[in-house]
């Protein structure tokens, strides 16, 4: 691994050895290194899980909230300061499972964050029980007669709902998934980064092996502007595709917002004016 | 003829359906009243649908200030042949009855039957039945037809010409039905600085004092009564600078909301007791990850969905211990309308200096009600230099130890140093840990905030003289009711201590209570307040004037429940 | 309107006089009359809104729970006593909004209950805010500038989470709307219906001839098994479609449970078995 | 050669990485002392993390019951070199340490080496590490190998029978290995009757008590340290009948098990603090549709995720506070594994009884926690004919207005009437109404069922006799710890009041508390039961012997404190 600005020495990282997040960190300290984003501009925003703990391994501003709850307040950081690069980064059951109500509504208001998800079919850090993306029939010791939802496919829905960025990458494909995420931060808008990864302690069906013999990577020309093709892509029953799905360029949250269109300062830079407050308050005589 | 003579007090009340305009009503009075010299006290009370049902609002005209809700009604007037059984028993057979023929209560005898439809159908429809009603009362008073003429002109401002000149025709036909009315002789002086007197809403207030107390993020989910606050804001947002979003579901409100005030926004939400609920989580986190953050809660009868629209002070201990672990909080309970405008500015800066949650309880009565103050009574301070963020240098840690535990607290993006907070138990920097010492430290550091918090505790509002045997013990939006009452002789022996800051508490209070007889007054079923003072204080509350059917203490009522508890 | 067995005689509605939902109360009860579901084997379930309020105007058992909350309850009711037919019905704001993750999760769960979703596209029962169908520049109060979202495209969603059956109706036309709810109730999984309605007090947009000149309906021949063409049609952009956009048969969550495989018995019928109970704990010897 | 004794009781402990199999030992070693006829306790304290770090376990092998943590380590295991600083403070001179060179604690003395790995090695790998270490101590004590070895076939049944074979060797191995350890020598006595006994955890313990209680329905979100409840319950489901189901969330998890209850499921959820803060509009929709409910809640320390594999009592005032608006609720705290058994059976009969959330709170130690217990202190009541469900007849009111405030209740499908229930407040049908008098109907039948939910509030359990000076007062899962400590001589003025409902409080309390010194013991930060006793009783308590590090409390911790509070 290439030393980087964002390495923070020798600390304790309490993922099991062989992790695939081991790797997508990696690849984010590489992504950013190659986008030259510096540490003090960065807001890395997680909820609770093992891909969680992952703003703690860099150097970067941090918001580690609830389980379930990194959109929000990445919502919230941008909307505030439009000159950080804002990185909302969790597990699939915390961006999936309880955050699902987020990452959908998210996707509608676009706020211009990038959506990393550590997808590794199974919830980590609680000792493996099904997540949302694990596959039909996968037992766990809550669902011991193997799973019988259907696997929720977060590129396709991302792409019913018009997102302005939607991929798949591997934590196997160091490169690739660097570029991919490379252009996901960089892209103006919501950015959906469905990050695949095995879980070598819990989850022994989707393993490593696994990722490379059940995924494929869509055509170097692949028009992602099609938002029809890219669906089809996206529920493929034989292999998964990686790389990006689908680009939809719109404003993103902030722009629409009023608030700078006269002005560009961070909210923390203003001091509120107090004639404006006196005239209104006049206003009701 | 019987004349029916009303001196210095004037209250009336308009009932009708959801929809038929008694709040359209009830603004044009109060405003116009206000600008020709009277004081003027507006409250409503409405049924969770949006046509039908029965509503109605109480407007009381005075010449000096009473902003408290009556259960009298001097003059009625029913739009509708509807009436709720709590607004029957409040009719009395004194009770003028104004309207057209088939809407009075069926055995009432005092009415006085005036065709408003046909009228307003002459001037075009029977959308202008409510204004003429208005002109009535503005005829039966004596006000000036220009103060009129110029509001009916900034209210209905954007549309055509056509449509301002018919409702100014409507405003003096109405006049012209008051002026006639022979029958009612109101006596209510003007005075002329009332003109120029404010006149707007509890919501108003809360909203304005955010306003003043920097606020510029707001994220909230629509729920009565609290949605006003986050309407207003989202008015002014370009104006303001503020950003007013409404979000998906509670959850991410309060969750949007730490993120903003994290990136250095002062930021607020405002929500009910039932949305509330779901954001304790969201408390929790403002807890540990000491994130300064305002929290308006319009209280409503619960529980559950329980009744909407309707008004109690039943959420203080649900607040009080809400969010799992130890932090400390402040919860304000703003009294009047003044009170809110400055305890919500207060609120912001405090939640900045001490970096934790700051709630404000009101409730549906106190964010409906309107009523006319003085300008200088709401204190606009120095707004500009109240930040306590601070830049950050290289080695910045954000929960560095201290000796009053307030880390000095820096923003992303300013500074060369890097601001971590985590949800989980973390060190200094804010990275998290298990190491169970820093635990200790850590916890230890978060609560030891609550001794400079002390420092700074509103002292309760006292009325009345330290030597009387009774005082009345009550918080938030009761405060004016029950002055009112006491200004009644009966009661000289009875003294007020009202809380507005209700956690944590002024420790001047066991000794204003010490050797008195209390009578608590809470708009709630368990005297929740009464419970807190007994935990902290060990104080003992034996008489308790208690509602929780979703209405508001009247003026009445107070009176009568505290002869009862003088007697006993 | 013809009066059906589920009229509960002279109540006081709380709707708006001309509003959408009534057409949709009718609707509902000649769909039940016609499938021949008798008050007492039905449960409705809502959340609150203007919509939630259906339940209490017709005969039936009733779960009015809390605003966003139907599905969940709907979905432990079914589980708990398959003898039951449940529908689910509550406002866009609730559903959609509040209720988004249970929505999302229910799809991918697949009970054997009826969605319908009231979708007025308007927040009725606070007063006219924006819901997450409201359309982009759409204003409000609160919505001054105009919504800036993405309006949630629920028929798209349900597709891309693969759904078992997926229609819209219109409430303004009766005999079509109740054959697609007749359908949808029939239908073992879960079914959505989103009903649209005028909202005739707070949306000024989208009013009843709006819709009849927005919408059209799917050709009669329509392959709803084709998940992309219906996709296809779910993100059109000129008119909105009507019908049945798609149907995936799969097996119900309740027949998933190992409870129901050797015992047909609902719940609140089943006397736990203490003999087994006895053999468990000396199992712990 | 020095020769260390042991007595009657042996304290060991097993320290590694997560991972390394720390448990696994744990539980071959319990179960095999356990069928010899030893007692065994056992506790874990691990991180929050699935590999590295350090964990560890206490098991306690005795001749008599000691069913509470201790500090003192007489033996220990370290699989690693590392050691959390709160395994350090408890290694003491005395402490032997067995293990591989380069694992101990650098300038401890007191060490025996021995190369697990490489006898483990000899066995085939690593992995057998764990067994030869189970393998030592049952040679070091005196047990059967006949025992170890159907023991083994059991554990690994599903493995091949290499498996079995192999690691029946390493049994003997370290058996061996044990045998000629001369410098130990242990003196427990077995018992005949403990062979019998049951051994199984505080989870297991709440689980079974569920299955006792009819619990056929349970929906709940994964989260520390309540999960277990959830899996255990999973794997019985198709045994029982039990619908076990992983929601999306919290929320969704108490509006499905409300749902499942109306239908007429015994349904439960379990969850911790944080999850809990997501279902309080949960309880609140429990507590307006009177639908029963048990809600198991395993605490650990906040605010927010805190530290989320330690132990803490400090829900107790969020859960007895939680929702808005008033309802009536019960709170257990089961203190021994026989009690969390009972409770929660009653829990559900009494959820059924008075149709209220009744709450389960239990902590991580508790859940965690394996000791032996005979098998008849586990009470199976008749368990067919408890149901209060009724079948309806067409008139059927499900909130009919009754004497006791409790209305029969139906279910759907179960006769003629319909079953309407609502989270607005609603008439006796069920339906909403906005009649302010019929909402103080409803509110007061609501509130009402607390007379008779008194009626069967658990007596405190009490220790010691009546004429001694001191009182601890406690709740939960203190309850063996602190009964341990009492034991010792010193203390013999001391009695104990240990409290198993913590809500509604039971009425003899304060009898039993008058003019004694209370010394108050409380896992948590503020001593929230202390603060009930003051709310409820006026009691005002000096002593206070609170935690809140996230560890539980040792015996020795407590004697310690116990006799600060006898000097102070
Ligand atoms: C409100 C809440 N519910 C539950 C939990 C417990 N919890 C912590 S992490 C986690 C799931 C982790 O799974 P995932 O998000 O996929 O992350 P992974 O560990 O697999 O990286 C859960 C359920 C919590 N911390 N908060
Ligand atoms: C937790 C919670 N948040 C907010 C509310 C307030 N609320 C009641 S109905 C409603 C929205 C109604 O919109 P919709 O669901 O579209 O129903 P409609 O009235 O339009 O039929 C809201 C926000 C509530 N009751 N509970
Ligand atoms: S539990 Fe799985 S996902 Fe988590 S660190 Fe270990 S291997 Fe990685
Ligand atoms: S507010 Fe709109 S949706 Fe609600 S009843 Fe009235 S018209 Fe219908
Ligand atoms: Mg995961
Ligand atoms: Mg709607």
């Amino acid at each position: 691994m290439k030393p980087t600005r964002y390495d923070l020495g020798n600390i304790d990282i309490a993922w099991c050895p062989g992790c695939g997040n081991y790797s997508i960190l990696n690849i984010l300290k590489n992504a950013l290194d190659e986008l030259d984003i510096s540490p003090e501009n960065l807001v890395l925003v997680s909820g609770i899980g093992q891909a969680a703990k992952i703003p703690h391994y860099l150097k970067s501003n941090v918001f580690n909230g609830l389980h379930g709850r990194s959109i929000p307040p990445a919502t919230g950081i941008k909307a505030s300061n439009r000159n950080l690069v804002v990185i909302a980064e969790s597990g699939d059951g915390c961006m999936y499972g309880e955050g699902g109500n987020h990452l959908l509504h998210a996707i509608r208001r676009n706020p211009d964050i990038t959506v990393v998800i550590h997808n590794n079919m199974i919830y980590g850090l609680t000792k493996g029980q099904a997540s949302p993306t694990s596959q039909i029939g996968f037992k766990t010791k809550i669902q011991k007669d193997g799973v019988s939802s259907e696997p929720f496919n977060a590129v396709a829905l991302a792409i019913s709902l018009n997102a302005s960025f939607v991929s798949r990458a591997f934590s196997g494909d160091i490169d690739k998934s660097k570029e991919i995420l490379k252009k996901a931060i960089n892209h103006k808008g919501l950015s959906i980064v469905d990050m695949m990864h095995p879980c070598v302690s819990f989850n022994k069906v989707n393993t490593f092996s696994w990722f490379r013999e059940n995924t494929y990577y869509l055509e170097e020309d692949f028009d992602y502007t099609d938002r029809l093709k890219a669906f089809d892509r996206a529920i493929g029953k034989d292999k998964l595709a990686l790389g990006i799905f689908y680009i939809n360029e719109r404003n993103a949250f902030e722009d629409n917002l009023g608030i700078y269109r006269n002005n560009d300062l961070p909210l923390f830079r203003r001091i509120p004016d107090e004639d404006k407050l006196r005239k209104l308050i006049h206003s009701f005589e | 003829m019987v004349v029916n003579e009303f001196n210095n007090k004037l209250i009336i009340v308009i009932s009708g359906q959801a929809g038929q305009g008694v709040s359209t009503v009830e603004s044009i009075l109060t405003s116009i009243l206000k600008k020709n010299g009277y004081n003027v006290f507006a409250t409503k009370e409405y049924m969770s649908r949006i046509r039908g049902g029965c509503n109605s609002s109480e407007i009381i005209v005075s010449d000096i200030s009473i902003n408290s809700f009556c259960d009298k009604i001097d003059i009625l007037f029913p739009l509708d042949k509807g009436y709720s059984s709590h607004l029957l028993k409040r009719i009395s057979r004194d009770t003028i009855m104004i309207g057209e023929k088939g809407n009075f209560y069926p055995d009432h005898e005092n009415i006085i039957e005036i065709d408003f439809s046909s009228i307003a159908r002459k001037l075009g429809g029977n959308i202008y039945t409510n204004i003429v009603i208005a002109g009535l009362m503005l005829g039966m008073l004596d006000t000036d037809i220009s103060i009129s003429e110029e509001f009916i002109q900034g209210f209905f401002g954007k549309k055509d010409n056509e449509v301002i000149k018919k409702n100014i025709e409507a405003i003096r036909s109405g006049m012209a039905e008051g002026i006639s009315l022979k029958q009612i002789k109101i006596n209510i002086e003007k005075k002329e600085f009332v003109k120029t007197n404010l006149l707007f809403s509890g919501t108003d207030s809360i909203a304005l004092g955010a306003i003043a107390g920097g606020c510029n993020f707001i994220a909230s989910y629509p729920m009565s009564p609290s949605t006003g606050v986050l309407t207003f804001l989202s008015q002014q947002s370009r104006e303001f600078g503020i950003i007013a979003e409404q979000a998906e579901d509670e959850i991410s409100a309060i969750n949007m909301s730490l993120g903003a005030s994290y990136a250095g926004a002062r930021s607020m939400v405002t929500t009910s007791g039932g949305g509330f609920a779901l954001m304790i989580e969201g408390v929790s986190l403002c807890g540990m990850t000491e994130t300064p953050l305002v929290i308006h809660i319009g209280q409503r009868p619960g529980p559950a969905t329980g009744l909407p629209t309707r008004t109690e002070q039943g959420d203080l201990e649900m607040v009080l211990y809400s969010g799992h672990g130890s932090f400390p909080r402040i919860i304000f309970a703003p009294s009047t309308l003044e009170n809110g405008f400055c305890i919500t500015q207060k609120a912001f800066n405090l939640a900045d200096k001490f970096q934790i949650p700051v709630f404000i309880l009101t409730d549906q009565y106190f964010l409906d009600t309107y009523y006319d103050i003085e300008p200088d009574t709401l204190d606009i301070p120095d707004t500009g230099n109240k930040s306590c963020i601070i830049e950050s240098n290289l080695d910045y840690k954000r929960y560095e130890l201290t000796i009053n535990g307030i880390s000095p607290r820096s923003v992303p993006g300013y500074g060369k140093g890097l601001v971590v907070v985590d949800s989980d138990e973390h060190d200094e920097i804010g990275h998290l840990t298990e190491d169970l010492d820093i635990r200790e430290e850590m916890n230890r550091k978060r609560i030891s905030k609550i001794e400079e918090i002390k420092k700074a505790i509103i002292p309760p509002v006292l009325l009345g003289d330290l030597n009387r045997n009774y005082v009345i013990v009550s918080w938030g939006s009761t405060f004016n009711v029950i002055a009112e009452a006491l200004k009644n002789k009966e009661f000289k022996d009875i003294a007020l201590m009202h809380l507005i800051q209700v956690y944590p508490l002024h420790d001047s209070i066991p000794e204003y209570l010490k050797n008195k007889t209390i009578i608590l007054i809470e708009n709630n079923e368990t005297g929740q307040l009464g419970r807190l003072l007994k935990l902290e204080f060990g104080i003992n509350i034996e008489k308790r004037i208690l509602k929780s059917n979703g209405l508001p203490f009247s003026k009445e009522e107070i009176e009568e429940n505290l002869r009862i508890a003088l007697r006993s």
